[in-house]
């Protein structure tokens, strides 16, 4: 090998130069910025995170598995996961064996960064070793695999339904320049290389390939146009790289060591929120997830389309789009990325200006006997009042002696606030109940509604109290013997509430409960999948109309199960699903309690 | 407004009137408020018109007051109404007149509760005759001393030396008649032209030359409403009312205000003082407030007499704007002469509103 | 100002032509539903908040059009969202709550 | 084949009279006005279809042309003669039918004897009537560019002291109705409804009351007005309680439009007495069964249809003027 062109530079070099140098700086400003932006604590417990070698190790792994592999887009469709990964791990490892080649060639052209992407324009081949035909070899391959990724994008543009996805992100300008720049880099490298294989060495593609264009062009191949022509994609995709969706590339590799680091979303637009901004791919995965979607006036509202309105400060926008949403948590949790969109939407919500707030602070709050086993119903229940007796008839006939301490009515737990983005009112409403819980002197806090469990779980302080929602309790004390299930001939469906399920991982107890005491079938989308009931009071914006059309869709989903009957743990869910179902809709205490002694 | 709709209504309430032998009782507080009405009724009936008026010193109050402020029972009241029958029947007359209209109100509905319930009439006979050994026929016809300057009106007019006309610019004066809501608002058929369109002042009006107001809140009461002045806290309420006529009519920029009822030309007469000090605001022209008579005092300016032979001069409302419009001669120098011609003494004079 | 021992009182009538409506216009602008609301109630019987403040949803609804102060009722709403669960006409009452608390001065 | 007389040309007359002739027979009706059509053919279009009232009139008008028809003729007396009845007519003409069919309808409530309302008195206050005049094309000086128009509901309706307390059904939607076509004349008038309880039992009714909130705006005041003033301006100002905020409550407005009720129609009553039938406590004609015999009056061969027995919609007075074709059919077969 030797160096063909003895100053080691041609003008060609200069877009790709440009564009480089811009994205490098960008990156850096926009990094610093993001830490200046992040409190004191979570940049000390981020800078913490990056020397911990548990963190470390997991970051490496995550960004290995997450940006280079696309494990879960795998998982969730081989073909997605194919086009995926062969384009970022091809891509990745042509960067890799570029830097080989240099290192292994002409070490002393380390330090011009161009070379080992231009490699095969300023190196001709001396001799052939075996060395160099394997490195060539394997320049070839992964240079058909990101060809080959890029094909199936194509085919992805026209056919989504191939790859597992209904509908897609309507790409916007600067992401369309972005995209045809980044289908054009590849082809364009192939026909610079081929054109420069008879000088630079090539191997099975670019090899055969040079020899048949040499057939029509003659020796003499004009190869500097597309070496120019290759550059100068680099260089525009390198450029509206920091404005496009290809702005995740690097920022996915800031959000993994935030997320290992156990940072939260505690702004609006600054800090970690940027940073999940810039790491959504416009995939478009979470328009399919959204329960909204089923209604075509709502997909502009997707997690997909915030994090786009964020990066263009449309405030309209932005509003209309946190507002609307249920906050069913499930755009995270199918996220591939692992943007938190209800949490982004809440921070939008509470930047709100109100002239009038609430204030609880003045209110009386009841006596609650004391007891070591409390039971909060939560405001719906009084709307769904057989979740609470039945609570308290099971727990009765389990021999726990409970206080049920909003049985006349009682306190909002304060989720409704604080997902309404009223953050200080929502704390106003956690003192009250917290005041009252403590002055029971309880051990457990038994809690029926899922809402009111996810904000006891996440946003109480309640020292020496065990709070539990009612399906994990029961099921303890079924294992414990001390209650005793016998199985209807019925089938139920359960279906997963939101702030159950995803909000709080609970998905085996409830199953393990109706199983004990029927038979249980599965809905197509369950679990971390399940369709939101519709019902959500994280919207505030959704007309009841728009809502009805949710919860038909999630029926949809439980009736494909062929059940009887459909089970559930949230007075909402039950109430919002029992408004259209064609079958009985059964909250598990209710049915717990009939199948019990 | 459509004249000839109010006339169809009016010639549906119609009451019979005779035209002689009255027999006259007097209002509780009327000789207090403005003491020259009733003296001016007698004197018009007798004296101008001829007519035979009688009346006698031994008849009392009805009771209405007391009633209406919830002190006696209506039973009670009831029985007074049967002395005042009796002291008629004694005296041989069969048409009552009532200066009052919560008398004239007091004695329609005794009559109309006997009507309804005869055993009560009974009743009221024997405590009568318990009491003070008395007896009554019920009087044949019931009228209010309004209705009969009503129903005389015409008469009046021919024999007037004035008529309600501006005299610069011959155009009619507007005057708002305010009826006393114990006159119909009980019994709509015992009132001329009925309750929601009252003909009594306005016919005395339209006679006369002038032109009657109807504003949107004419029905309204004039804030006295008894328990809410007698009781003083309650008089913020009763000036709110009466506060609440003049807000309405004060577009309709009135010359006048014409009344029948003891208490209304009072209150209409004596609150625009007290608004005025409260609000600074007045509702006639230059700082004036609009003057409010009784229908006795503008028949006697419609006759000629002396304004302060009328009692003019007992008004807080300055009289003078309204008499000089229509061209009345008066005195200004003799306003606080009594009828000795001595000095009377002068009130204070308010800042807040206009007065002589 | 002489001092009679009583004042005139506001009138407690409610004029319809003197009625500062602008919040209500907005509203109607913001969340159209809030003009089918038909006074039943329901949102009122089934207020979490009702015992601490007298909230009631129909009154403020009814004193936006009427122009009368809404304040004390909305300063304990706990935005449950029971009011719009139970709403015959589908009012997405819990919106107009907060749109109130936002246009409100 | 027997006479059937029909007394009454409205839409229940017309209608019986095109089942009967259906059903072979060649009715009589008998108008005392110079034309068909009764109060429906003053109307201007139909709730809740917003159907012209002109069409239905037409349709049946052409349908029933091989009916005698005597317009402009009242019966002047009926007489029981055998299993017949025997009716003269004003114009001299006698008839023996074997049925009588009672299709004499109802009379608006004269809106002036609310006096508290001004009907009559005050320029710009019109009745239902009224404004349906004015829809179908009228002249009327008292409707200009209205800034406010005030729709009074129950008006000689639900009233002891008007001396009806039935419900006259049909106003509450009439008064949307009105109100609707009144917005779309002048959206940027404020409308305002004042009702006591609003009656919308049949098909679509609440659909058309929601459509007036949500998509016209109307105000709905539950509170009976009390009384009506004019202002200096000649607007009217209009005082009510607003029940539901407990305040009393005044707005002007530039029309006030009365629901004038629907009463009973007392000129049919020397008739009435001749025939030897039963009047209810609302004045209406009494049917001999309210449920079952609701067209059925209490002497053979005299039937009833429509709002002569109480107050009706147009497709219930249809339906009833159908039913009452058939009952006399069955009559006439069995008789």
């Amino acid at each position: 090998m030797i160096d063909r062109i003895p100053s080691g530079f041609n003008p060609f070099v200069i877009p790709f130069l440009v564009g480089m140098g811009f994205v490098f700086a960008y990156c850096i400003y926009a990094l610093v910025k993001i830490l200046l932006q992040l409190s004191f604590e979570d940049r000390k417990k981020f800078f913490l995170s990056l020397v911990n070698p548990k963190t470390a190790a997991k970051n490496i792994r995550d960004m290995f598995c997450d940006c280079l592999f696309h494990v879960k887009l795998w998982k969730r469709n081989p073909l997605l996961g194919y086009m995926h990964s062969s384009i970022a791990f091809g891509w990745f490892m042509l960067i890799v064996l570029g830097h080989i080649e240099v290192i292994l060639f002409v070490p002393t052209r380390i330090n011009l960064f161009y070379y080992p992407i231009f490699f095969n324009f300023f190196v001709a081949e001396a001799d052939q070793t075996m060395k160099g035909s394997l490195l060539f070899f394997m320049m070839d391959f992964f240079l058909l695999v990101v060809l080959s990724g890029i094909a199936l994008a194509m085919v992805k543009r026209v056919r989504s339904r191939l790859f597992g996805m209904r509908r897609t992100a309507r790409p916007s300008l600067v992401n369309t320049i972005g995209l045809y720049a980044l289908w054009a880099i590849f082809p364009l490298r192939l026909l610079a290389e081929t054109f420069t294989a008879h000088i630079s060495g090539g191997s099975f593609l670019t090899g055969p390939a040079n020899w048949i264009f040499r057939q029509f062009l003659g020796n003499d191949l004009h190869y500097l146009p597309t070496w120019w022509a290759y550059s100068i994609v680099l260089g525009i995709f390198m450029c509206v790289l920091p404005f496009s969706r290809y702005m995740h590339i690097p920022a996915e590799m800031l959000l993994i060591p935030m997320r290992n680091a156990g940072l939260k979303i505690r702004n609006a637009r600054k800090g970690l929120t940027r940073v999940q901004v810039f790491t959504c791919p416009n995939c478009g995965v979470c328009i399919d997830a959204c329960p909204m979607s089923v209604s075509k006036e709502n997909i502009k509202d997707c997690t997909v389309y915030l994090t786009r309105q964020i990066r263009r400060g449309n405030e309209k926008r932005i509003a209309e789009i946190s507002d609307k949403c249920l906050l069913c948590g499930k755009c995270e949790a199918l996220c591939q990325v692992g943007v938190q969109g209800p949490e982004i939407r809440i921070q939008q919500r509470a930047i709100r200006d109100y002239s009038i707030r609430q204030d609880f602070s003045d209110i009386a709050v009841n006596e609650v006997r004391k007891s070591h086993v409390v039971y909060f119903s939560g405001c719906m229940s009084q709307l769904v009042p057989s979740v609470g007796r039945s609570v308290e008839s099971v727990l009765k006939k389990a021999g726990v002696e409970v206080e049920w301490m909003d049985r006349d009515g009682g306190l909002c737990c304060g989720r409704p606030m604080l997902t309404a983005g009223k953050t200080e009112e929502a704390r106003s409403l956690v003192a009250k109940n917290t005041e009252m819980i403590l002055s029971s002197g309880a051990d457990t806090l038994v809690v029926s509604c899922p809402i009111c469990y996810r904000m006891f779980v996440e946003n109480y302080a309640l020292p020496g109290v065990r709070v539990v929602h009612y399906s994990v309790y029961f099921d303890e004390l079924v294992k414990a013997g001390r209650l005793h299930l016998t199985k209807s001939d019925l089938c139920y469906v359960y279906h997963d509430p939101c702030e159950l399920g995803r909000g709080c991982g609970i998905y085996d107890e409830p199953r393990r409960l109706v199983g004990q005491s029927a038979a249980i079938a599965e809905s197509d989308r369950c679990r971390k999948e399940s369709i939101c009931c519709g019902g959500s009071l994280g919207s505030l914006s959704l007309t009841f109309r728009q809502r009805e059309k949710i919860t038909r869709a999630a029926l949809e989903n439980l009736y494909a199960s062929k059940a009887d009957a459909i089970a559930t743990a949230c007075p909402l869910c039950k109430a919002t699903l029992s408004r259209f179902s064609d079958r009985p809709v059964r909250d598990i205490a209710e049915i717990i309690d009939l199948q019990s002694r | 407004m459509i004249y000839e709709g109010k006339q169809k209504i009016w010639s549906d309430y119609q009451k019979e009137i005779p035209d002689d032998h009255w027999y006259y009782v007097r209002s509780c507080i009327r000789q207090n408020f403005f003491p020259a009405s009733e003296r001016m009724f007698t004197e018009i009936t007798r004296g101008v018109l001829g007519k035979d008026v009688y009346e006698t010193p031994y008849h009392t109050t009805c009771g209405g007051i007391a009633y209406h402020c919830d002190t006696i029972p209506q039973e009670t009241v009831m029985t007074i109404v049967a002395r005042q029958f009796a002291l008629m029947t004694e005296a041989g007359y069969e048409n009552y007149v009532a200066s009052c209209i919560t008398s004239f109100g007091n004695y329609s509905e005794t009559l109309e509760t006997w009507r309804e319930f005869p055993e009560l009439e009974t009743k009221i006979r024997e405590n009568l005759w318990k009491a003070c050994r008395r007896e009554f026929k019920k009087p044949k016809y019931l009228a209010h001393s309004s209705d009969l300057i009503y129903h005389w009106r015409e008469e009046i007019a021919k024999k007037g030396r004035f008529r309600l006309v501006n005299r610069e610019t011959g155009e009619p004066l507007r005057i708002v008649e305010h009826i006393g809501c114990h006159y119909a608002k009980m019994f709509p058929h015992k009132g001329v032209g009925g309750a929601e369109y009252p003909y009594v002042l306005a016919g005395m009006v339209e006679s006369w030359g002038g032109q009657v107001v109807d504003y949107p809140e004419r029905r309204h009461c004039c804030g006295y409403g008894f328990r809410q002045y007698h009781v003083k806290a309650n008089r913020g309420y009763s000036v709110s009312n009466t506060h609440k006529k003049f807000e309405s009519m004060e577009p309709f920029h009135p010359d006048a205000i014409i009344t029948n009822c003891p208490g209304c030309p009072y209150f209409l007469d004596r609150w625009q003082y007290v608004i005025a000090e409260q609000t600074g605001k007045t509702y006639g022209r230059d700082g004036f407030g609009i003057p409010v008579f009784t229908y006795e005092e503008i028949a006697g300016l419609v006759l000629g007499y002396d304004p302060w032979d009328l009692g003019l001069q007992l008004h807080q409302v300055a009289v003078e704007p309204f008499l000089d419009k229509i061209g009345i001669e008066y005195d200004p120098k003799a306003k606080y002469l009594g009828l000795n011609r001595e000095d009377i003494m002068r009130p204070g004079l308010p800042d807040s509103i206009k007065c002589f | 100002m002489a001092d009679f021992g009583f004042k005139l009182s506001k009138s407690s009538t409610l004029d319809l032509d003197r009625t500062d409506t602008r919040v209500y216009d907005i509203l109607c602008k913001t969340d159209p539903d809030i003009r089918t609301c038909m006074a039943c109630g329901s949102c009122s019987a089934s207020c979490t908040a009702a015992p601490f403040c007298g909230m009631s949803m129909r009154k403020v609804i009814l004193a936006l059009q009427r122009g009368q102060d809404v304040r004390p009722m909305l300063g304990k709403c706990m935005l449950c969202g029971k009011c719009t669960m139970v709403c015959p006409r589908g009012i997405n009452t819990r919106h107009l709550i907060l749109s109130i608390c936002k246009y409100y001065d | 084949m027997k006479n059937i007389v029909i007394i009454g040309g409205g839409v229940a007359g017309m209608e019986a009279a095109r089942q009967l002739l259906a059903l072979g027979y060649t009715p009589i009706i008998v108008e005392k006005a110079n034309a068909l059509g009764g109060h429906v053919a003053s109307w201007y279009r139909l709730f809740p279809d917003m159907t012209p009232a002109s069409e239905i009139i037409s349709r049946l008008k052409k349908e029933i042309a091989p009916a005698n028809v005597f317009t402009g003729t009242k019966v002047i007396s009926i007489s029981r003669e055998k299993g017949d009845y025997s009716l003269t007519l004003d114009n001299g003409v006698s008839i023996l039918a074997g049925a009588v069919l009672f299709a004499t309808g109802f009379k608006v409530f004269d809106a002036s004897k609310k006096e508290e309302y001004g009907y009559g008195v005050y320029d710009r206050v019109i009745t239902n009537r009224d404004l349906e005049a004015w829809l179908s094309g009228g002249e009327d000086k008292r409707i200009s560019a209205p800034k406010a128009i005030g729709f009074v509901h129950c008006v000689g309706s639900r009233d002891l002291k008007a001396g009806n307390s039935q419900c006259s059904k049909v106003c509450c939607t009439t008064a949307i109705k009105q109100a609707i076509e009144m917005k779309e004349k002048f959206p940027k008038a404020e409308i305002y409804c004042f009702y006591m309880d609003l009656r919308l039992f049949g098909k679509k009714y609440e659909d058309f009351y929601i459509n007036a909130q949500r998509d016209f705006g109307v105000h709905f005041i539950r509170g009976r007005v009390s009384e009506v003033g004019e202002t200096i301006d000649g607007r009217l100002q209009v005082k009510a309680e607003d029940t539901l905020s407990g305040k009393p409550l005044k707005v002007q407005v530039d029309n006030l439009v009365l629901m004038s009720g629907m009463v009973c129609n007392q000129s049919v009553s020397e008739l009435v007495r001749q025939a030897r039938l039963d009047i209810d406590d609302d004045g209406f004609l009494r049917s001999r069964n309210n449920i079952f015999d609701i067209l059925e009056s209490n002497r053979p061969g005299i039937f009833y249809a429509g709002a002569c027995t109480g107050t009706k919609t147009v497709p219930e007075t249809l339906a009833e003027a159908r039913a009452a074709a058939l009952e006399i059919h069955n009559y006439l077969q069995n008789g």
